[in-house]
């Protein structure tokens, strides 16, 4: 009990200041840093709830694959230094407030909650619980549709994402000479270029 | 024998709009022409098979559509809307080829908005369920807009804010007004929106009345009437000829075909409420444009305001509440829809011979345009019905049913077949005869525009020759759908509120309407 | 531990990319506030999923997974070709699309 | 083969010609295209010739027949059939109609030849006499309608021949609107008569008349004045006579067929036609009587002035007409059918002499500009004589017995009938007059170059202008072209008049008061239920009648002569003496100006009113534009939020959610 206790606030305090860091620190390099240490953490706490494949893929999927893309975008991009200064008027300004606000009210509706079950540690659950095995199981049966959906949304967004990053011809770059066609191209009538 | 399916006539036009929207353009224009030419040929064929006799629905299509809301995919054809699928099939085969043979701008965006738009307006004549019809009658909207926004001339794009805008929010409020109807028809959520189902709902006068209201203000708007017609003048401008031949032949008849397919047997009793207030709107608006149309320079705005009298003679006919009205209205409405087709086509073509929309720019035409100045001239003739034209029959029906109860509006209404003389001669000599401007080019009519404009005339002779082919066929329908708002007037329990001293058995006298 | 715990723990790390969300500049940090964002809603629905013994809340936050991965993929690429156009990677820049 | 069957051969051989014409028009070559309608309106009357025969083999009480073609219209108890009927007095009507069209026919074929639009014309007037003959064998009101407008129709785009002349056209639309008018009036008058009948065919109309309505019943006499609007409108009487005169823009022959011999007395047969819905109103068939009376003086009197030669013609026919209307009012149908057949050769023949002597003018019209062709012109000097005698109802001619009988039975009448009577004489005195002051202005008098140049064999040849503005004709549509020979050297121009001339003259044998009374006995059947059959005025007071008729004739004849003849300037003299009254006379009585004032300019200043309040303010301004306006409000509000910024969206979106959370934990409160 006491472990599982150390375990969630050693995490759970990891998780905060990761997340702190992501928001406070100006340097976008080291925020990327700051979320990796956060999302860490995170599977850590994923694990204390019994969903060790969603721990697993929370490293290896965000901490892993995603926060290389980001870095590899910061190092492109050229992470600068941001102030965090007063520029950018008076919604910046409040916008912690209402961050706060948000919490405050989150908060007491948790805590408020007349809902018995949060004050317990849940049901006790089968040591299959958020296996890999049950959770591919659940996406193959009950699940097939959101399961196929989801697939084809990455496929779109990895076109989506071809289509955005690709070299335009004549806007800033000098023609390399390859002629690229796109989507647009096909659907658009003749004539009108 | 082979059986008529109305989905197919309503889709057949959209289906080939965008198939040719991926065809190569020369290949996917007459793809669509070839399209609306089936739907002409289907509804000559439902023509010849319709069953005159009987008055109900044929070809019925009836399918649960969204069954939580009680409404339902339901079509069907009657002697009210026969005769329209017919001269929508008609005007957009003639419109289509009109298209087909000139326009080079984005030809198949234009093809599939204009078959989008045929399928709309038929699947509005041919909605049996209110909010189907709802449905299809916002769904015009649409291919218009692009059309005219895509299309237009000069400021197309005040002319299309103004019309989708205007006539947008008319639909809305019949959107109001058919879900009240609705709602308030189906006592504790049994909904329906099927007409024939909410005609045997009656509701109480009161909220006839203000439901009969918002349907009017959309249909008017539509029609369009005095003063309600707004729209008219800068639409009529911008808007490209084939789509200004369906829109003023076939989309304005959606409106008035609403009154009887809808208002006056649903609403019978607000239709018997309100008859003296149509009737004058009616009167007004076929005098005004009467007069506006004689003072107008431009080619386009003259039939533009005589339709706006042709359309009250119309609405007149259909708020006489008498069957002889409104199987003349009805009458008319095609008769309209074939002659202001043809006019606005043969404007097309005075039009590029004088380079300019202008009156005062066109004249003496006739020497050396022979066939357009005949053509010209029976359409003309037709238009200020005269007799021996299918819009006379049409119109001594209006009369004779308007004179019936109220003789007075009648004879002020007859004024406007005098004045329809005036300017639709007015427009005829002012464009055939006189001397030729010297910016104008006389020319014959093309052998492909004589293609369009022909087979228009051709119809309105033979039904000038043999009106009872429609005669026949309608009658029943017609009959039906007045019957219960003619006979509100002799005092039906609804009709307490507003007590008759009709003499027994006819209509009320004029004047006697009492408001409540 | 009590779920209530994760719970508000989870709400913390919401308000917290929240107001990162609200106040950084760069597009990229707004990006990372947004995983923010979805990682504690990821947290919510695991706690819940473990208050009621069910795993099917263990496959929504799969699918916020997924959702989140192509958001990045989309936003990333949002900014790269901004880079690539030389346009000022600002937040408070960009209005574009004003009505 | 039947009666009937002849009526639609009758009806079928015009239509057939217009439409071999119209659609052939490229096909055929010179002169062809006017043989080709001569010969369809020869085969009309052989038709009607036909028709008359069938009829005379007949029982007297079975004259009259009803032929149904198809059925027009048919629905909720209004039924028309495409029918006609074939009686007397529509066989009558179509031997004149078409008879005296095929002379016309003949006339044109040589007077129109250097026209441009030879074919157009022929086929325009096969349209019309098909038209004419519709209106004629109509058998109910609907066809009659078709007939009616049809005629309208036809004779806008006659008068409007020569289209380019505004004149001409302008002319036309006035000729179609009050056309128009009149046939809105017969559609009212139809329809109060099927209110009460429940009937749109005659015969059940008339025969659901006596029961629907009483003697003077209102709504009878209202629907009778309704058609007696469409009859004045038709047949130019006063107020609707307006368009008559400018109607002789159109070319001669057209001026002779349409405006003179038949058209106009389309109204004629209409009340002739009605006979048994005026005798039960009486007091409607008063109202067409007096308006006859008035027009035959108002016009009569406006002749005396006109100096235009067709125009003079154009009046002198309006007045016939009026007599007409009398006749047929006062019920002396004979008389007035009878005075409707003689007016109609004379009247056909004195345009035609019009039209050759305005060729031989080169086109101007203008009796003060011509003078001296007796010699120049013999043929037409005779047969144009002939044509003024029997006008002015020189004894022994055929006009002398027509007129004078429908004005002795109108004094038979007695009571106020008297004095519509004396009207009708004085004017015949002054018709006279001015019959014979054309004659000797355009024959007698010295010699115009013209007419000097013509005795020496050369026609003379003028600038084509408009008569009427003087603007330069445009040749290609405009006649007289440059090579333009017909003033009494064509065939078919004298082949027709000298018929008309011979009937002008012994046509009034087919009624000498007690010595032929052909004509009425052929149309007794249809008049038998007439009350008034029996009331013939007595042998003796018709002669007086005619004696004083006569009388009035030559004195009128003998006053012109003296003017004119005698003393020439005599005219000039009394002009500058009356100057009041020719001022008013030669304005027409300001009928035009009046019609302007009452109807035109209102109307135009309501079009710029309507154009530029009512639109532009109303219309467009507040309905279309305030609603369009509070829309565009709408959207500029709701376009304030669409700043663009992405971190005003972010709060938004926040503060929703805020908004939210807030809300379900008061709710859950």
């Amino acid at each position: 009990m006491l472990f599982e206790q150390l375990l969630f606030f050693v995490a759970g305090l990891g998780a905060l200041a990761g997340a702190l860091g992501v928001v406070l620190i100006r340097n976008p390099f080291y925020s990327v840093l700051s979320l990796v240490a956060h999302l860490i953490s995170l599977a850590l706490l994923f694990l204390l709830l019994r969903a060790e494949f969603m721990a697993a893929a929370q490293v290896v999927i965000y901490a892993g694959a995603v926060m290389v893309l980001y870095v590899f975008v910061v190092a492109y991009v050229g992470g600068s230094d941001e102030p965090l200064g007063p520029e950018g008027g008076p919604l910046r300004r409040i916008g912690p407030l209402f961050a706060g606000v948000l919490f405050l009210e989150l908060a007491i509706a948790v805590v408020g909650s007349s809902l018995d079950a949060l004050d317990s540690t849940g049901p006790e659950v089968g040591a299959s619980f958020g296996s890999p095995g049950e959770i591919g199981r659940l996406l193959l049966t009950k699940f097939l549709l959101p399961f196929e959906a989801a697939s084809f949304l990455l496929l779109v967004a990895a076109v989506g994402a071809v289509v955005l990053a690709r070299k335009r011809r004549g806007l800033e770059e000098p023609d390399d000479g390859v002629p690229t066609l796109s989507v647009a191209d096909v659907l658009r009538e003749e004539g009108a270029r | 024998m082979f059986t008529i399916h109305l989905s197919i006539v309503v889709f057949l036009p959209f289906a080939a709009g965008l198939i040719a929207a991926f065809l190569p353009a020369r290949v996917g224009r007459w793809l669509v022409v070839a399209a609306t030419l089936g739907v002409l040929g289907y509804a000559i064929a439902m023509i010849a098979d319709f069953d005159g006799d009987s008055g109900g629905l044929q070809y019925v299509t009836d399918d649960a559509w969204i069954s939580e809301l009680g409404i339902r995919y339901q079509l069907g054809v009657d002697g009210l809307n026969l005769f329209l699928i017919a001269l929508t099939a008609l005007l957009w085969a003639a419109a289509t080829l009109w298209a087909a043979l000139r326009t080079e701008d984005r030809p198949r965006l234009f093809m599939f908005n204009m078959a989008f738009a045929e399928t709309a307006v038929l699947g509005a004549f041919c909605a049996q369920d209110l909010a189907l019809f709802v449905v299809f009658f916002d769904l015009m909207l649409v291919p218009f807009y692009f059309l005219i926004g895509g299309w237009g001339e000069g400021d197309r794009v005040r002319a299309t804010t103004r019309f989708t805008i205007y006539t947008l929010v008319g639909s809305l409020l019949m959107l109001a007004g058919a879900i009240a109807l609705g709602v308030l028809a189906g006592p504790g959520g049994d909904l329906s929106f099927s007409l024939a189902v909410l005609a045997e709902r009656p509701l109480e006068a009161g909220t006839q009345q203000w439901i009969f209201l918002l349907f009017a203000a959309a249909f008017l708007v539509k029609a369009p009437l005095f003063p309600l017609h707004g729209w008219v003048v800068d639409t009529y401008r911008a808007t490209p000829i084939p789509v200004l031949v369906v829109l003023s032949a076939a989309l304005s008849k959606v409106g008035v075909y609403g009154f009887l397919r809808i208002v006056l047997p649903i609403l019978p009793d607000a239709s018997q409420h309100f008859q003296d207030l149509m009737i004058i709107l009616a009167v007004v608006s076929i005098l005004y444009g009467s007069v506006l149309a004689f003072s107008q320079d431009e080619a386009r705005l003259v039939v533009a305001y005589s339709s706006i009298a042709q359309l009250g003679f119309i609405v007149l006919g259909i708020f006489s509440l008498s069957e002889l009205g409104s199987q003349g209205a009805l009458m008319q409405m095609v008769n309209h829809g074939l002659v202001v087709g043809a006019l606005f086509f043969i404007i097309a073509v005075l039009t590029a011979r004088a380079g300019s929309t202008s009156l005062a720019r066109m004249g003496g035409m006739a020497l050396r345009a022979p066939v357009l100045a005949a053509l010209f001239l029976v359409v003309a003739l037709a238009t200020l019905a005269m007799p021996g034209s299918p819009n006379f029959v049409a119109e001594i029906l209006i009369l004779f049913g308007t004179f019936e109860d109220k003789l007075v509006y009648g004879l002020v209404a007859s004024a406007g077949v005098a004045l329809a003389a005036v300017y639709m001669i007015r427009l005829f000599q002012r464009s055939m005869h006189n001397r030729t401007e010297p910016s104008a080019e006389p020319r014959e009519l093309g052998g492909l525009d004589l293609a369009v404009i022909a087979p228009l005339t051709v119809v309105i002779v033979a039904l000038g020759v043999y009106p009872q082919v429609m005669l026949d066929r309608t009658d029943e329908a017609t009959t039906s759908k007045v019957e219960a708002a003619a006979t509100a007037a002799d005092g039906s329990p609804s009709a307490a509120e507003a007590p008759q001293a009709g003499p027994p058995g006819g209509g009320a006298p004029p004047g006697v309407q009492v408001q409540p | 531990m009590d779920i209530t715990w994760f719970v508000v723990l989870s709400a913390l790390i919401f308000a917290t990319g929240a107001a990162g969300v609200l106040t950084r500049r760069s597009p990229l940090v707004v990006l990372l506030c947004l995983e923010l964002m979805l990682n504690a809603g990821n947290l919510a629905l695991l706690s819940f999923s473990r208050m009621l013994g069910n795993q099917d809340g263990q496959i929504f936050a799969l699918i916020v997974l997924v959702v989140a991965a192509c958001e990045v993929v989309i936003g990333l690429g949002i900014i790269v070709a901004m880079y690539r156009r030389r346009l000022p990677i600002d937040v408070d820049q960009m209005n574009e699309l004003r009505g | 083969m039947s009666a009937t069957g002849y009526g639609w051969l009758v009806l079928a051989f015009p239509l057939a010609g217009t439409l071999a014409l119209a659609l052939g028009w490229r096909l055929w070559p010179g002169r062809a295209a006017g043989w080709i309608g001569s010969a369809a309106i020869l085969g009309s009357f052989a038709a009607s010739l036909g028709m008359l025969f069938e009829l005379l083999d007949r029982a007297e009480d079975s004259r009259s027949l009803v032929g149904t073609a198809y059925t027009y219209a048919d629905t909720a108890g209004f039924r028309a059939d495409m029918s006609i009927l074939v009686d007397p007095l529509s066989v009558f009507m179509c031997l004149v109609v078409s008879g005296v069209s095929f002379l016309i026919h003949v006339y044109s074929v040589a007077y129109m030849t250097s026209d441009r639009g030879y074919v157009r014309f022929f086929a325009y007037l096969n349209f019309f006499v098909f038209s004419m003959l519709l209106l004629i064998l109509a058998a109910n009101f609907v066809v009659l309608l078709m007939g009616w407008a049809f005629v309208g129709a036809a004779s806008y785009l006659l008068i409007s021949f020569w289209y380019r002349r505004d004149t001409a056209t302008g002319a036309g639309i006035k000729a179609f609107v009050i056309n128009v008018i009149g046939d809105v009036g017969l559609v009212v008058g139809a329809f109060l008569l099927f209110d009460g009948t429940g009937a749109l065919d005659y015969a059940g109309v008339f025969e659901e008349a006596g029961n629907a309505f009483g003697r003077n019943d209102g709504q009878l006499v209202a629907a009778c004045v309704m058609l007696l609007v469409g009859a004045f409108a038709k047949s130019a009487q006063v107020p609707l006579h307006t368009w008559l005169p400018d109607a002789m823009e159109g070319p001669t022959p057209v001026s002779a067929l349409i405006h003179a011999a038949t058209m106009v007395t389309a109204g004629v047969y209409l009340i002739a036609r009605m006979h048994p819905l005026f005798e039960l109103a009486p007091a409607a068939a008063d109202v067409g009587a007096v308006v006859g009376t008035v027009t035959l003086l108002i016009a009569a009197t406006i002749a005396l002035a006109a100096t235009d030669l067709k125009r003079v013609i154009a009046y002198s026919t309006m007045s016939q007409i009026g007599y007409m209307v009398l006749g047929v009012s006062v019920a002396a149908y004979g008389a007035g059918l009878f005075h409707l057949m003689t007016h109609a050769f004379f009247k056909a023949l004195l345009f035609m002499g019009a039209g050759s002597v305005i060729a031989a003018m080169g086109g101007v019209q203008s009796l003060d500009k011509m003078g001296g062709f007796r010699k120049a012109m013999p043929f037409t000097f005779a047969t144009f004589t002939i044509g003024a005698l029997a006008l002015a109802g020189f004894p022994l001619m055929s006009g002398f017995f027509s007129k004078d009988e429908i004005l002795a039975f109108t004094l038979n009448r007695g009571g106020g009938y008297v004095v519509l009577a004396v009207a009708g004489y004085l004017a015949s005195g002054l018709t006279a007059f001015y019959a014979f002051r054309m004659v000797f202005r355009v024959f007698f008098g010295e010699p115009v170059p013209e007419a000097r140049e013509l005795e020496r064999g050369h026609l003379h040849h003028g600038d084509p202008a408009n008569p009427a503005t003087g603007e330069k004709e445009d040749t290609e549509v405009g006649f007289p072209g440059p090579e333009h020979h017909v003033a009494e050297q064509a065939w078919p121009m004298k082949a027709a008049m000298a018929p008309l001339a011979l009937l002008a003259i012994v046509a009034g044998t087919l009624g000498i008061p007690g010595v032929t009374d052909t004509l009425e006995h052929f149309l007794e059947p249809t008049f038998e239920d007439s009350r008034f059959l029996e009331t013939h005025p007595s042998e003796s007071s018709e002669w007086l009648g005619l004696a004083l008729g006569g009388g009035l004739a030559l004195l009128g004849i003998a006053v012109a002569a003296l003017v004119y003849l005698r003393r020439p300037g005599t005219a000039l003299q009394l002009r500058e003496r009356f100057s009041t009254v020719h001022t008013f006379l030669s304005n027409k009585w300001y009928f035009d100006e009046l019609f302007d004032a009452v109807f035109v300019r209102p109307m135009a200043a309501f079009g710029r009113f309507g154009r530029s309040i009512i639109e532009s303010v109303f219309v467009q301004g507040v309905l279309v534009g305030g609603t369009v306006g509070a829309v565009r409000v709408g959207t500029s509000l709701a376009r304030a939020i669409q700043t663009g910024e992405l971190r005003a969206y972010a709060f938004l979106l926040v503060s929703g959610l805020g908004g939210l959370v807030l809300y379900f934990l008061i709710v859950s409160v």
